[in-house]
């Protein structure tokens, strides 16, 4: 074929996406439905593990050194905690910082502090941050193995809970795309089964005229493609516009910023282009794909 | 070369549309068809486009073995007949012109070709004025010339034309029967289906006469100005 | 009563498609309009049925003034007129008994008139076999045989019809025109579209020669069978 | 116009949803996924409700007794705090019972109370339930109003994290509710403008043979109702199918079990019928509606 008889089936696709505007707008919406969705699923499912990410940063482990060692003996163990495998961090806590912190979180016993007078009872400790919160238990029971060790104590309930989370995430989002998967080949199947429906009559004729099948599915392939383009690109505004709102919305909840931690929402702005081609290359792609497999269903007249 | 041997036709609907027709016409032939209505002669002009297929016996057109033929030799066996349908079938989509240019677009024409071919079969048929205009905007006579260019365009070895001058004025039928014999003596063969008795009688040819989906009568007879 | 006074029309494409038209057909009128191809008789045509608007003059019909009548008044005037369309019209998804019924389901006839009256005419038409066929399963001169019951069938006062016989057979044509001819008997105006010289010289009567979007005669002739 | 009339049109229009399979199978799909996603954010919406109505009833205030209150007067401001408006149940806890806790709540500090023996420094203490959680600090201002009262705390942090979460899926829901109202608007518009673009030669000619508009409405009206009635149908399987699985899913995570309380969690059968009315009376509706406003809109030739 010659590249002007290319050329002429692409303008003819082109076309189409102006002759059969109602047609390519039903399209159009199916597809921008269906890359919404999937799209807010993914998105949301990489912002919660970011927040796990960011809430196991704030994990530490909390490690309480018996009374009996001295001071050399307390800076050697915090040598030892800071060789383990997985621990970024480690932080000295004196008594008396755990003393007074005690104090601001339970004012109710005042006295019971008040009534122990300088005679801190407490004892020194570290503090311990780990990178990876899948480690937590290996590392505690490493810690355990040291000497003069008195107590360690992890708190990761607030992470599990995230962790089941995301497991439910992940597994309701892979419903939501294997059902949209489904639900937006139906609906481009009905779309075009409906525009090639509308034109029976015309392709018919052209193939009266002597027109191969591929001469004729050109220009849907094209129209299919033009249109999937579209909806990829209305699709990124639309997540743009929402995903901004609902972030300065979220901001401004300083009860769920202190829980979930403002820095593990992800930034539009860090994500803008990759979202943008996902929507694109996958709207053009299944838009292209929907018309090529339906046209071939239905063109053989 | 169109040729059928034995041929029945039996729509799922029960109803026997051809009944063991045989029948040749050869190369360079011009052929009226005529019967009453619902005789079965669109039902053969159907079977020579492979638009409906045998119930039983042989169809050969332009030699090819339709009953036989493979599903992507049907759009290169189309490429060599023109027709007229007797309800035009023009894409409403497109403009006269573009309804035209199509048949030639599909077998790649050259871009230079198309723009010379076309206007000139308009002329052929006398649309010129109309050329820019949709289907929606023809009168029924208009249509049927649209459709009357669109089967000679390619210059095709066989033309097969369902009552090409059903709408059309008396004198634009003799003119248009006229174009058809021209073109007929350069070698294409013409089968023309035709209530008008006045035009077999004038031009004369052969005449193949369908009633009740048989040939009772299959002749050829000496036109007016001939005799 | 159908009168034209000064019709032009003019289409969005700039076609000049009548001009300047007056013309008064009286009630229990039999007429034909004759003209060649794109002349503008079916432009009338549709004037008459308010598918289009006259771009100046005054269209008057069975008493209704087209030009004035509200949106909602146009059904109830259809109702006074039966038509043919050149294309026929039928309703694809409908057989040929339920084309037929619908237009008295429209005018909610009693169910068991409607039982009685549609088998009634089509078999005036000699459709008796189709009556349950789909439009598709039709051949040409079918369809328009359906056309024709239908517009006979709620008995209006008018009957418009576009080239009635343009698909069908010479004998068959003549039984149709006979056939209008004997509702014409019975008091009902009739206006005929039609190109075939033949049946108007053999019935005669009232001849309306449209030419470039003018009337250009307009006279009562003798037909054969009464000269 | 007579009943026979009436019924010709019905029956027209429930054989239409048949014999225009393809494009009905598309609003069908459109209807549905409308309703599934509105139906989803509302059910998701009680859920969140019947959460912090759940986890408002665990919410207590603590309240702290002066030592130097006796027996008498202990019992006597029990009476006095379950007299307060709002106040559910009032429980006594006792400084041996506190002190218990305690060693349970910080086995890191047993050191501290192991030092302090028998010498119990804690109070005598309520712990006050509240039947609705927005009257708290109301109730608080109430109780320190009191004579005797040492120290008054209520721990609203999660609660206050799920009432934030409530305000913002109210917004979102709303958005969702919004979005999803045009959308599927626009899509009904849509197939509808298709179904009648695919039927305007036949409606042209009903128009020509004298049909008023209100007979060739009236089986799309029907059209409509029957669609969106199906729809509704599907919607409700759909949702009990997938509440199901994700209750039972739900359930089986303990953490987040833990978190939210099992009981907060509507079960299926207790809504079943509202879930069932709404999605037909919606769906019936709006495909109904739909179809009058488009008719009305293209049915003019
Ligand atoms: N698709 C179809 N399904 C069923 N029956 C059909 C179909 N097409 C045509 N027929 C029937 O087959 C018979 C022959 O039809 P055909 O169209 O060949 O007639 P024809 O000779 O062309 O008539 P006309 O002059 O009226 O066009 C008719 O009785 C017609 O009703
Ligand atoms: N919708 C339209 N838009 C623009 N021009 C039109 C339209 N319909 C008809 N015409 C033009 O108006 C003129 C008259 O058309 P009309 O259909 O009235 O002719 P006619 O006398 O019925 O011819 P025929 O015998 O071929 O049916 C023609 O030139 C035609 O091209
Ligand atoms: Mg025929
Ligand atoms: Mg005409």
């Amino acid at each position: 074929m010659k590249l002007s008889g290319v050329k002429y089936l692409v303008d003819q696709g082109v076309e189409n996406v102006w002759k059969n505007k109602m047609m390519a707008f039903a399209t159009f919406c199916v597809l921008l439905i269906s890359l919404l969705l999937v799209g807010a699923s993914v998105i949301f499912y990489f912002n919660i593990n970011s927040m796990i990410g960011g809430i196991s940063d704030k994990n530490e482990i909390a490690v309480f050194i018996n009374d009996k060692a001295d001071k050399a003996r307390i800076t050697e163990i915090g040598q030892d905690l800071a060789k383990i495998k997985g621990v970024s961090e480690v932080t000295f806590e004196s008594k008396e910082d755990a003393f007074n912190k005690m104090l601001v979180q339970m004012p109710e016993y005042e006295k019971i502090f008040e009534s122990l007078g300088n005679d801190n009872p407490l004892v020194d400790g570290y503090r311990v941050k780990v990178s990876n919160i899948d480690e937590v238990p290996q590392i505690i029971s490493e810690i355990r193995g040291l000497n003069d060790i008195y107590y360690v104590k992890a708190s990761q309930e607030f992470v599990n809970v995230l962790k089941e989370l995301r497991r439910v995430v992940t597994m309701v989002a892979c419903a939501i795309i294997a059902a949209l998967a489904v639900v937006s080949m139906i609906m481009i199947s009905n779309t075009t089964k409906a525009s090639i429906f509308t034109r029976r009559e015309e392709i018919q004729i052209m193939k009266y005229v002597g027109a191969t099948n591929s001469f004729i599915r050109t220009p849907f392939f094209v129209e299919g493609m033009v249109t999937g383009f579209f909806s990829g690109i209305g699709a990124f505004i639309i997540t743009w516009a929402a995903y901004n709102s609902l972030f300065e919305l979220l901001t401004k909840q300083v009860n769920v910023m202190n829980v979930i931690g403002l820095g593990n929402i992800i930034q539009f702005s860090s994500i803008r282009v990759y979202v943008l081609l996902s929507y694109i290359i996958a709207g053009s792609f299944i838009g292209a794909l929907g018309s090529v497999i339906f046209t071939r269903k239905h063109i053989n007249v | 070369m169109v040729e059928l041997k034995n041929v029945s036709v039996t729509y799922s609907s029960g109803v026997d549309a051809l009944n063991n027709v045989s029948l040749k016409i050869n190369d360079g032939d011009f052929a009226f068809v005529v019967g009453s209505s619902g005789a079965g002669k669109s039902t053969m002009i159907k079977l020579l486009l492979k638009e409906i297929n045998a119930t039983s016996g042989v169809v050969t057109v332009n030699g090819y073995n339709l009953n036989k033929m493979k599903r992507r030799q049907i759009p290169e066996f189309r490429r060599t007949l023109g027709f007229v349908f007797q309800d035009f079938r023009l894409i409403p989509s497109m403009t006269v012109y573009e309804n035209i240019a199509f048949v030639l677009r599909v077998i790649d024409a050259p871009k230079k070709y198309i723009r010379k071919r076309v206007p000139y079969v308009i002329s052929l048929v006398g649309l010129q004025a109309k050329s820019n205009s949709y289907p929606d905007e023809l009168s029924g006579g208009e249509k049927q010339r649209v459709a009357i260019a669109r089967a000679l365009v390619n210059d095709p070895k066989l033309i097969i034309a369902d009552e090409p001058t059903g709408n059309i004025d008396p004198e634009l039928s003799y003119e248009i029967v006229e174009l058809l014999k021209g073109i007929n003596d350069c070698g294409t063969t013409i089968l023309m289906v035709t209530h008008e008795h006045d035009l077999v009688r004038h031009f004369g040819g052969r005449i193949i006469n369908i009633t009740d989906g048989e040939i009772v009568f299959d002749e050829v007879i000496g036109g007016i100005n001939e005799a």
